[in-house]
């Protein structure tokens, strides 16, 4: 099962790269990034079990706290980014 | 097994490849450092691939594993991504730079503004 | 199943990889690299490789995409297409790459145990480094003590670049207005700044057991590093600039990263002092494997600080120049 | 008999995880806006997720690995609607202040470049538009 | 004390460099400088010694033995150019502070030599090492700091050339490593003379071709040799001042180390020459330099470019003398290394007081110069006469070794070129001299007193100048030495 289960993340991963490829929006991708990590926190975790060597989970703990930096990151970049863009487009 | 040796040295080649052109062929500066990011992290899968042993365990050692992979290319690996996150910041930090002087992240703008001064 | 793993993700990894050199959306192209790094160390995961893979998370999908957006911010999104040096580039990857495939055909088969990489100098490090270090984590006993000198080397460059961006955009920085805050720090942002402030020190805590389990795990004084600067980092993301130059100043800050590396300087020096050469711990105490230990922690520790310092001076000179754009569009 | 049971129970909830994920992730690559496929992602998602690290962590027995797959699971819970949240908000008021335009699509030379001087900052926004 | 030279030769300015950061007063981190730069001098000059009166020494690194642990292996070649790099880099040094003071700003002196200490152990550690990774890592040292220092220059210019150089020399080194990774595959091993040792074994594989192939257009980019050479003359003409001397005398010189070290040590120069048509190759790309370098210097009126392309041809030479690959090729490379780095670092320190007093360095600076600053024009003269390979100057008997190893391996040709070379180089520093003592000051502009260098910038530069002339003389230690280090890397003798 957990075979499989590390099959469907990669499925999953495969689907949510196609989404951060489509666009359009920029939140779109930000989105698919945001989903990207977590599948990516669990495939950690799955192939931690798999290779038989669980004590390495700290990096699946390492993956999501990053992700979540770097989503507010992010968003934070497109909080300045609009702003000057609306201060552009005004001018 | 044999197909996935060649397989994952010719990624590593096109990967690097792709890199290495975003790097001589793109003009904005930085695209151009992404594309270095890219053919550096192509060479360091190139090195965990070296490293690989087929049903190696990670060099940590424990009562659950007897082979392990070869914890040399890592150790390298790890002071290369260090280099590449150093070279990426100072890389950084002159475009910044650039834009704020030039006025602009483009090569051709910056040749052209150089050679009308 | 470690086949399909490993196709997959390579074959994820090129995708991204040419789709980022096609799009002409920077901001596209710095998101994808984001996952670049993930997918990138989610194959080193999967080769065994954990050290790598923890610092590469850290890195390529952390560290370095915020820096890159913070550019992006500052230099716009959009990218021209100039194809005028597409041939040459296309011909000289062509030279490179056929060089490098036709290197590959009488390479080692992958995986093989029999490779001489895997023959020669290794091995000694797998049977011997209990005996001789007496720390499960071979990764580490390799970096901190066989081959202390290159993590030497890294520390100072990480050093040479933080001094780099200092020099370069650090001391602009300076007359940053006071009132400026982050648009993150508004009200509307309640939740994140609550979930912010309940994130901030477990995130430090961790930190220091990755510091210091770096001899049992996967982890040491660079990764644990970059998770501190990360603390310090969704902390100045959530609360403004200003919070955190409350808690560390810059000059501190410059002074920690000098530190590490002087921290790792001495303990080397001290090998010389207690009679044997430089970098060797074995004298530090009365055993050698003890000597190793702690000259193992303390050289963890100078890693440590110089990372986290550098890290954290790097994103705030960075953050710096973005809040000044959006204070000379605000006068403007 | 009982460790039948538990081995039953994460193999159902790995399996019932990886159900939703896939669904989710359906949703994220089928839905028409922006807004849709984010609530797709948020519910299904982390659901998902949560299924996922539970089955992981009857799989792990007691130990070391069992609390940090807790670690994990609290982390996750935490900060996941937490950026749901921040992108929501993000998205809404970027849609505000790019004046409604459908699903806060970018404006073309959004990069705080005027379009004029881009030529192919159409061709980006078509890009974006895909 | 003495057994720990090796490492104390790179570890002390290496500490030296983060303490430095401390010091907050620019002249008290100047003088810090100054005197980790003369006390590295001292132990390059005791290494030197005691590598020529023993042999070689190895010092393991943690106490672990070779190729398990880095090493540090001095022989001749490798206590020769680090005598050279800490002796330039100790007049430099000394020179700088008047330069510095006028060309940064006050907040950026200390980062400043900070920044320069770090490059220059950076320099210094991948000469040192007998170990490829750790040139690497020694490598990456050098360059980021090097990037950082060029981008101190005035001009908006700086930054550009800076980025070029770290793109450029970030896919140097990375094709550098592609090769040490291949090597390691290939081996298993990252010591130099234990990859010496197995190589020979799997020498026929295309992966240890591709190997040699890719460290050796790594190092050339680094090297600025012909046709990877177009980064080096924006980088060098927009430094600053005292950053151009550095470069100029020591990081090419050390990147031609590597070279020599990896074709001729690492490789062996049997399977260097066999595996490609190489002797044939650094001998044409060598030529190629030279006259482009000098036909190319002709036409420059910034005189630092002028100079900057002046170093494309010397690396020519270089090139030409490795290519010839005979032991007395190899001497000629040497000794061209060293009075080269002589000739360049007078010639940029020059420059720099000229900067310092007149504000620029193009070509109408020069006019009537020999009366304004006769003492920096004066500096400028003998250096140059060095460079173009006159009698009596260090610069002609490298030339005169070079020219005579080419014959002695029946190059006729080669040695008619190097001398034509010559010529091209006497045309441009001819130009100088003639705006200098033949033409008179500018007419327009108002007349102009004696405005000398500070004595700070005068006293290393002719302290170099008076070497230029000495070593053109008394010849015995550089050709003792360069005789002894070339015989050691060829014959295999000890």
């Amino acid at each position: 099962m957990i075979i499989a289960t590390a099959v469907a993340l990669l499925v999953v991963m495969v689907m949510a790269l196609v989404r951060a490829l489509l666009g359009p929006t920029i939140h779109d991708r930000i989105l698919a990034v945001n989903v990207f990590g977590t599948k990516t926190v669990l495939l950690i975790s799955v192939i931690c079990f798999i290779s038989g060597r669980p004590e390495f989970i700290d990096i699946a703990l390492v993956y999501a706290l990053i992700n979540f930096v770097s989503i507010i990151g992010v968003l934070k970049y497109f909080e300045y980014q609009g702003a000057s863009a609306g201060e552009g487009a005004s001018d | 097994m044999l197909l996935s040796a060649l397989y994952n040295y010719w990624v590593v080649v096109l990967l690097m490849m792709t890199g290495l052109y975003m790097v001589i062929a793109q003009g904005n500066l930085i695209k151009k450092i992404i594309g270095l990011n890219v053919f550096q992290t192509s060479v360091f899968i190139f090195y965990i691939s070296v490293g690989k042993v087929t049903g190696g365990s990670a060099p940590i050692l424990s009562q659950l594993a007897t082979v392990y992979s070869n914890p040399l290319p890592h150790v390298l690996i790890l002071t290369a991504i260090v280099v590449g996150i150093a070279t990426t910041a100072l890389a950084l930090a002159l475009v910044l730079r650039i834009r704020q002087s030039y006025g602009s992240v483009e090569e051709q703008d910056i040749l052209t503004r150089d050679s009308q001064c | 199943m470690e086949l399909i793993l490993d196709i997959t993700l390579l074959s994820l990894l090129l995708v991204t990889a040419v789709y980022i050199a096609w799009t002409r959306d920077l901001f596209a192209a710095v998101m994808l690299a984001g996952i670049y790094g993930l997918l990138s160390a989610s194959f080193f995961m999967s080769m065994g490789a954990v050290d790598v893979a923890f610092t590469e998370a850290a890195v390529g999908a952390g560290i370095s995409p915020l820096l890159m957006l913070s550019t992006l911010a500052i230099c716009g999104r959009a990218q021209r297409a100039n194809p005028q040096r597409a041939i040459l580039a296309l011909i000289s990857v062509t030279v490179v790459g056929l060089l490098l495939i036709s290197a590959t055909l009488e390479m080692p088969a992958f995986g093989s145990p029999d490779a001489p990489a895997h023959l020669h100098v290794a091995p000694r490090y797998l049977t011997d480094s209990m005996r001789e270090i007496g720390i499960p984590n071979v990764v580490t006993s390799v970096l901190a003590s066989y081959r202390a000198f290159d993590t030497l080397g890294e520390v100072v460059v990480i050093f040479t670049a933080g001094l780099g961006v200092l020099s370069l955009l650090g001391l602009q920085g300076e007359t940053l207005p006071r009132q400026v805050q982050s648009p993150m720090a508004e009200p509307s942002h309640l939740v994140l700044r609550v979930v912010g402030k309940v994130l901030v020190p477990p995130i430090m805590l961790f930190a220091l057991y990755v510091q210091f389990h770096g001899e049992y795990g996967p982890g040491g004084g660079f990764q644990a590093g970059v998770i501190f600067a990360v603390g310090f980092i969704l902390y100045s993301l959530v609360f403004g600039l200003d919070a955190v130059e409350r808690i560390v100043n810059r000059s501190l800050v410059q002074a920690l990263a000098a530190l590490g590396v002087l921290v790792y300087g001495t303990v080397g020096v001290l090998g010389i002092v207690s009679g044997r050469n430089y970098l060797d711990y074995s004298g530090l105490a009365g055993d050698s494997v003890t000597g190793q230990h702690l000259g193992i922690i303390a050289i963890e520790l100078g890693v440590g600080i110089t990372v986290a310092a550098v890290m954290m001076l790097v994103f705030f000179v960075f953050s710096a120049q973005l809040v000044r754009g959006r204070v000379v569009q605000h006068a403007s | 008999m009982i460790e039948s049971a538990v081995s039953v129970l994460a193999a159902m909830m790995l399996g019932l995880g990886s159900f939703f994920m896939i669904s989710g992730a359906l949703g994220i690559l089928r839905f028409p806006d922006f807004y849709s496929r984010m609530h797709a992602a948020s519910m299904t998602d982390t659901l998902g997720t949560y299924l996922i690290i539970g089955g992981l962590m009857f799989t792990a027995g007691w130990g070391l690995p069992l609390f940090k797959l807790t670690l994990i699971l609290v982390f996750i819970f935490f900060t996941s609607p937490t950026a749901g949240h921040a992108l929501a908000k993000s998205a809404q008021l970027s849609e505000l202040r790019l004046g409604g335009e459908q699903s806060g699509s970018a404006k073309p030379g959004a990069g705080g470049v005027h379009s004029d001087q881009h030529p192919d900052s159409r061709d980006l926004a078509r890009a974006d538009r895909v | 004390m003495l057994t720990h030279l090796p490492i104390l030769q790179v570890i002390l300015p290496l500490v030296a460099a983060p303490s430095c950061l401390f010091l907050q007063k620019s002249r008290l981190s100047w003088a810090f400088t100054l005197l980790v730069s003369l006390a590295a001098f001292v132990v390059s000059a005791l290494l030197l010694q005691q590598v020529m009166s023993e042999g070689s020494i190895r010092y393991s690194l943690g106490g672990w033995d070779a190729p398990w642990g880095i090493e540090y292996r001095i022989d001749v070649l490798n206590a020769w150019v680090l005598f050279i790099v800490t002796g330039v880099s100790t007049a430099v040094i000394a020179a700088a502070r008047a330069s510095v003071e006028s060309e940064l700003g006050a907040s950026r002196q200390t980062i400043f030599y900070t920044l320069y200490l770090l490059c220059f152990s950076g320099l210094l550690g991948i000469v040192a090492t007998g170990d490829v990774f750790n040139v690497f890592v020694f490598l990456e040292i050098s360059s980021l700091s090097t990037y950082a220092l060029i981008a101190m220059g005035r001009d908006r210019r700086a930054l550009w050339s800076a980025f070029q150089y770290l793109v450029l020399g970030t896919i140097g080194a990375t094709f550098i490593l592609i090769g040490i990774g291949f090597l390691y595959m290939m081996t298993g091993t990252l010591n130099m003379l234990d990859l010496a040792e197995r190589l020979p074994a799997v020498e026929s594989s295309t992966a240890v071709l591709a190997a040699f192939a890719f460290i050796l257009v790594g190092i050339c980019l680094k090297l600025a040799l012909f046709p990877l050479h177009l980064w080096l003359p924006n980088a060098y003409s927009s430094a600053p001042s005292i950053v151009t001397a550095f470069l100029a005398a020591t990081a090419t010189k050390v990147a031609l180390y590597l070279l020599v070290r990896f074709t001729v040590t690492v490789f062996g120069i049997d399977f260097s020459l066999s595996a490609l048509p190489l002797q044939s190759l650094f001998i044409l790309l060598g030529l190629a330099g030279v006259f482009v370098g000098s036909a190319v210097a002709i036409y420059q009126s910034n005189i630092k470019r002028m100079f900057a392309y002046s170093s494309v041809a010397q690396i020519g030479y270089m090139i030409v003398g490795i290519g010839i690959s005979t032991v007395a090729g190899l001497q000629a490379t040497l000794l061209h290394l060293f009075n080269h780095a002589l000739m360049k670092a007078a010639l940029f320190l020059a420059l720099a007081g000229l900067v310092l007093r007149a504000g620029g360095c193009a070509l109408e600076d020069f006019r009537g110069l020999g009366r304004r600053m006769p003492w920096t024009m004066g500096a400028i003269a003998v250096a140059g006469a060095s460079l173009v390979g006159m009698p009596l100057t260090a610069g002609f008997i490298s030339k005169w070794h070079l020219i005579a190893a080419a014959i002695d391996s029946g190059f006729w040709i080669l040695a008619l070129l190097i001398v034509a070379g010559s010529l091209l180089s006497a045309v441009y520093v001819w130009r100088l001299i003639d705006a200098a003592y033949l033409q008179g000051p500018d007419k327009s502009l108002p007349e102009q007193g004696r405005n000398e260098a500070p004595l700070g910038i005068l006293i290393p530069t002719w302290g170099l100048v008076l070497a230029n002339l000495y070593f053109g003389v008394e010849t015995s230690l550089p050709v003792t030495v360069t005789q002894a280090a070339s015989a050691y890397l060829l014959g295999g003798a000890p």
